[in-house]
């Protein structure tokens, strides 16, 4: 039973991969199951300088969803070198850095660097709804977007290159086609879908910037159209994401074209939820009689 | 020796007005937590209720855990109508607890604060003095037991029906001193109080925190407080802090 | 105690509608309560022509959602008039006719012939994403939804003319201003997000049309959202909807600036909910001492 | 008199393999279901399940409901694990019976569609005759009830377990005729099958339909059949239907 996927030059064990901001730099997970089990390992979201995020309260719970304002803290690309990379090296699997930033150039250096470290590809974040200049405008305008990757995909030459897609659009399929014109070598989505929730006794917001992402089951059946959108738009491999909560919602991905899938959300409900989904994601193939996991992305029938 | 785990209700029962004490019956594995842990428990079915919830660790003894649960909202209304004989996923325990200090240990409670610390007087026994505070009588839990445990206690009730009117602001000049280490926990008002006192009079002092989680276990960044040395996670940093470094807004 | 709010011409004794196309006309709901009760009733969407509808299965469920692809059956606009209107007349609340259409001239057409009827308000679906014709271009292009607002302005000279929003767009907000610069005396929003499941045993789509619109408490959050942006974007009433259960999340809506509510799905999990919904909003204002429910539109507090 | 109540589960046991009995306690006006209706309901707690899930009445006494329950999916699985005492909310009873037709009734059940006919077989007594089919023995429901109650039974089972090695297709050359009325329930196929037997014989014939379903009760039109005019509501025209009006694709 073959369950290897690949990603652009990157190749995973098994399809299944962590989504940025909710595994955070792999060790809170390590005393819960062997992470050399996972395809890869996305982390936390890189900036150039450290981020300090937004106030509390961050989450909020919603519906089978939850919001959250984190405002992408994080301890900045030189100390997240220092200190986290070489820990996350000793799992036998893929290191994926999702990386972000305020402009152009900045995007550019957190790449050069990025490319000369020992990981294995480098998501852009160009979506996250909760900072104010935190790369909205380059997620939901075309233009924009173009010409990110076009200075981005010079700097990125020895590593797998995917752009993360914002569903805050009223088109993925265009949102895919740049990233496939641009060069990228795969596009993963969704991310959080802008949200909001009140407090109807103190009449304040649930959260308190005001507007968060949501994520969970909520926005899977949204997730699944985009990705399916996605893969009828375009040739490179998609990372399907959004509500995966098990095995079943992961092979829905799959099946609408995902060519791997990242777990969210889930990862605070269960923590051994990504291990749970590679070994149900095996009896599925099993019980199926599928020899190898590449024959049913994308394989709805109509 | 994971921290997940299935555990059976064994017992349900009113302990005050709309308050709940609830026993479990752990797997020997998940055992000897400290005062001051907490556990994340999955109330409901999957999806929605969504997120577990956090409860502190009010006693503990060979396979059983017990916690005191108030029915604010949502999930804990399903969590205290959950029969015995039914089972919940639990997660813990989790953060760190109230530290070992050789100074003399006052333990403020407020209203549900007594979740937290109630297994810290167990610990501290007659070595230790309390003072707790509630909005009136039927508030105070467990009132006997903690008198029996301790070496002193000091009742306030915002209305006077059960020890001095007013609340632990009022007791505290009296209890405390530099002698003493203080542990408080209670509604977040009381603990800046409390705090602020502490830090004024240079009293050693704890508080343990309060604040919406989703994973308790660090990853998800969602739970912080602002300190002297930018935000903590309260499930991980905390939820016991320093009161000296916690930024009160 | 003030309950009434003014949509344009419209006054409602509360705030409570029914969302089109989950009251069907009325009928089904009279034996659990007395339509009287409601702030208004809003119908299935009418066609000029009767509308046959998609094939089986229409409806599944998601998580706290449901994705639904009807295509817009109905009995067509005279024989709604005929056999629908005089049975929905019998009751003391206002009567919303949500319209739909494949070209601008069809819009026409109905609310010309329904400015005649005695109807209070007519609602324009411009964002029905269920139908391939179903004005799905309207809803998601600024420019056409111009185009036909100017000309339907034009037709409805005696009635309410509500625009109903789609969500499957990028900013609400261009779209919210469209509606109030044509002249629309409201805005309703949101009406479905577009969405899709997979049967992974079958690995066939759980619904026929393949896609349809997700709707319910999953959604909640995004709707808030949207509410929000449009209140702060324009001046014209909002006409709340998207995942609304109970009182608490009327009030929710209420909060983030909408001057009325619809509730949907939530008539099919329980027929009595607006009616729950009505005297719920009573019970919070007494509970709050809130003298007139408008004071409280909009009250957010940042 | 609304159809909307809250009914207490009173018994809920393993029936055959992988279905349950389950008996519910009603309130009085509630009652009074005919062989072929059903009612909704809600599963879960609310939110998710989200929707309330259709069960034909079983069999009904003075303020009971029963209902036969298969585990398929999540909602089933949460109803059949649910234990007496508990409560769940309840719309009904739903959709049209099976008419009374001056006929000779055969009653055909092919698996789970016994949940449907059971109360018409008890109704007619030994005025009908049956054909009940299933996979194998295990999947035959209350046999020993039918060949008490009706006036003969055919049974057959795919393996040959109990009864005649087939299907009810084996059989209804032998039990239908002109002056039968036909009253079938069971898979998409077998009605199918059935329908355009009969149709082609000359037998009045009806079937009760399944379709996914959000309200019951008219309004979503979600849970249409197609048929020679135009698309019906199962919920509302249905779930029993001439088998001559329903278009099979
Ligand atoms: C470390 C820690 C220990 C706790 N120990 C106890 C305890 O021993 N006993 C007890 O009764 N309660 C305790 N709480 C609070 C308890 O977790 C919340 O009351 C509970 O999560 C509310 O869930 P709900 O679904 O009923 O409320 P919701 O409907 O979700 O919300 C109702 C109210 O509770 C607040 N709330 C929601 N989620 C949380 C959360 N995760 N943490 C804090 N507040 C929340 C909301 O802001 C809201 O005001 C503790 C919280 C923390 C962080
Ligand atoms: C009028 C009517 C009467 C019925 N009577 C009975 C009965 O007496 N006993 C019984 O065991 N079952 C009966 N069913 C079927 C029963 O409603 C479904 O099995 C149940 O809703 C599945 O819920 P679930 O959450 O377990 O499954 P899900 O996880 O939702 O789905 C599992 C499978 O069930 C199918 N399904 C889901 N919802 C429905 C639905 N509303 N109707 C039909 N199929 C559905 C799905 O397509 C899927 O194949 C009846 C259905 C109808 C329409
Ligand atoms: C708490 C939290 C933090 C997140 N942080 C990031 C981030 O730093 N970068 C990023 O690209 N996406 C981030 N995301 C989005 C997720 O990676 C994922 O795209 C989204 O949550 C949908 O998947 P899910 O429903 O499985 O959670 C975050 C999500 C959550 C819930
Ligand atoms: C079964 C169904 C049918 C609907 N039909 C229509 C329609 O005909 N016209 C329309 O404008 N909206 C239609 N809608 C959208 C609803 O009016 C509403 O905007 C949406 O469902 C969000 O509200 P809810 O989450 O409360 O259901 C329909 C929704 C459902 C679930
Ligand atoms: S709850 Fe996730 S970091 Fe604390
Ligand atoms: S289930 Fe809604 S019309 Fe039948």
């Amino acid at each position: 039973m073959r369950t290897e996927v690949v990603i652009g030059k990157m190749k995973m064990k098994n399809p299944v991969m962590t989504a940025s901001g909710t595994f955070g730099y792999g060790n809170e997970y390590a005393e819960f199951f062997d992470l050399s089990k996972l395809g890869a390992i996305n982390v936390k979201g890189i900036s150039l300088e450290p981020m300090e995020g937004n106030p509390s309260p961050r989450i909020c719970e919603t519906p089978c969803g939850m919001i959250n304002s984190i405002g992408l803290q994080n301890v900045g690309l030189e100390a997240f070198i220092r200190e986290k990379l070489s820990y996350l090296r000793k799992f036998r699997t893929n290191i994926v850095v999702n990386v972000l930033g305020n402009t152009v150039e900045e995007y550019i250096r957190i790449c050069e660097r990025l490319d000369e470290e020992e990981i294995d590809a480098i998501e852009l974040n160009v979506s996250c709804p909760n900072v104010k200049k935190g790369g909205i405008s380059f997620g939901v305008d075309e233009y924009q977007l173009a010409g990110l990757l076009k200075d981005v995909r010079r700097s990125v030459k020895n590593k797998t290159l995917i752009v993360k897609l914002s569903p805050n659009v009223t088109d993925i399929r265009v949102f895919a086609k740049v990233a496939e014109e641009e060069g990228s070598d795969a596009i993963s989505l969704i991310n959080t879908i802008t949200a909001m929730s009140i407090d109807i006794n103190t009449r304040r917001p649930k959260i308190a910037n005001l507007i968060g992402g949501l994520s969970g089951p909520a926005i899977k059946p949204i997730a699944v159209r985009m990705v399916w959108e996605a893969f009828n738009a375009v040739k490179i491999p998609i990372i399907g994401m959004g509500g995966i909560m098990n095995h079943e919602d992961a092979l829905e991905f799959i099946l609408a074209g995902a060519s791997a899938v990242a777990i969210g959300t889930a990862n605070f409900v269960d923590p051994e939820s990504t291990m749970k989904v590679v070994e149900g994601i095996g009896s599925y193939m099993a019980d199926n009689d599928i020899m190898d996991v590449n024959t049913i992305i994308g394989g709805l029938e109509k | 020796m994971s921290k997940l785990f299935t555990a059976e209700i064994i017992e349900n029962r009113p302990a005050a007005k709309d308050i709940h004490l609830i026993k479990l019956h752990l797997p020997r594995h998940a055992m000897n937590p400290e005062p001051g842990q907490f556990y994340m428990l999955q109330v409901g079915l999957h999806n929605d209720p969504l997120l577990k919830r956090p409860f502190c660790m009010f006693d503990s003894g060979a396979h059983e855990l017990a916690i005191l649960v108030k029915r604010v909202g949502r999930g804990t209304a399903i969590l205290t109508g959950k029969l015995p004989g039914s089972f919940v996923d639990v997660l813990g325990p989790l953060g760190t607890p109230y530290p070992r200090v050789e100074k003399e240990p006052l333990i403020i409670s407020g209203g549900m604060g007594m979740a937290s610390v109630y297994s810290l007087i167990k610990k501290y026994g007659k070595g230790c003095r309390v003072i707790y505070g509630a909005g009136s009588r039927e508030g105070l839990i467990s009132l006997d037991n903690i008198r029996e445990m301790a070496g002193e206690v000091a009742v306030t009730t915002d209305d006077g029906s059960e020890g001095t009117r007013g609340n632990v602001m009022d007791k505290i000049g009296e209890y405390a001193n530099k002698g003493s280490v203080v542990y408080a926990c209670g509604p977040e008002i009381m603990l800046m109080k409390v705090s602020r006192y502490c830090v004024e009079h240079e009293i050693e002092c704890y508080v343990s925190l309060e604040q919406n989680m989703a994973c308790g276990i660090g990853s998800c960044v969602g739970c912080v407080v602002k300190t002297l040395e930018g935000y903590k996670r309260v499930c991980k940093e905390g939820p016991v802090f320093r009161a000296d470094e916690i930024v009160w807004d």
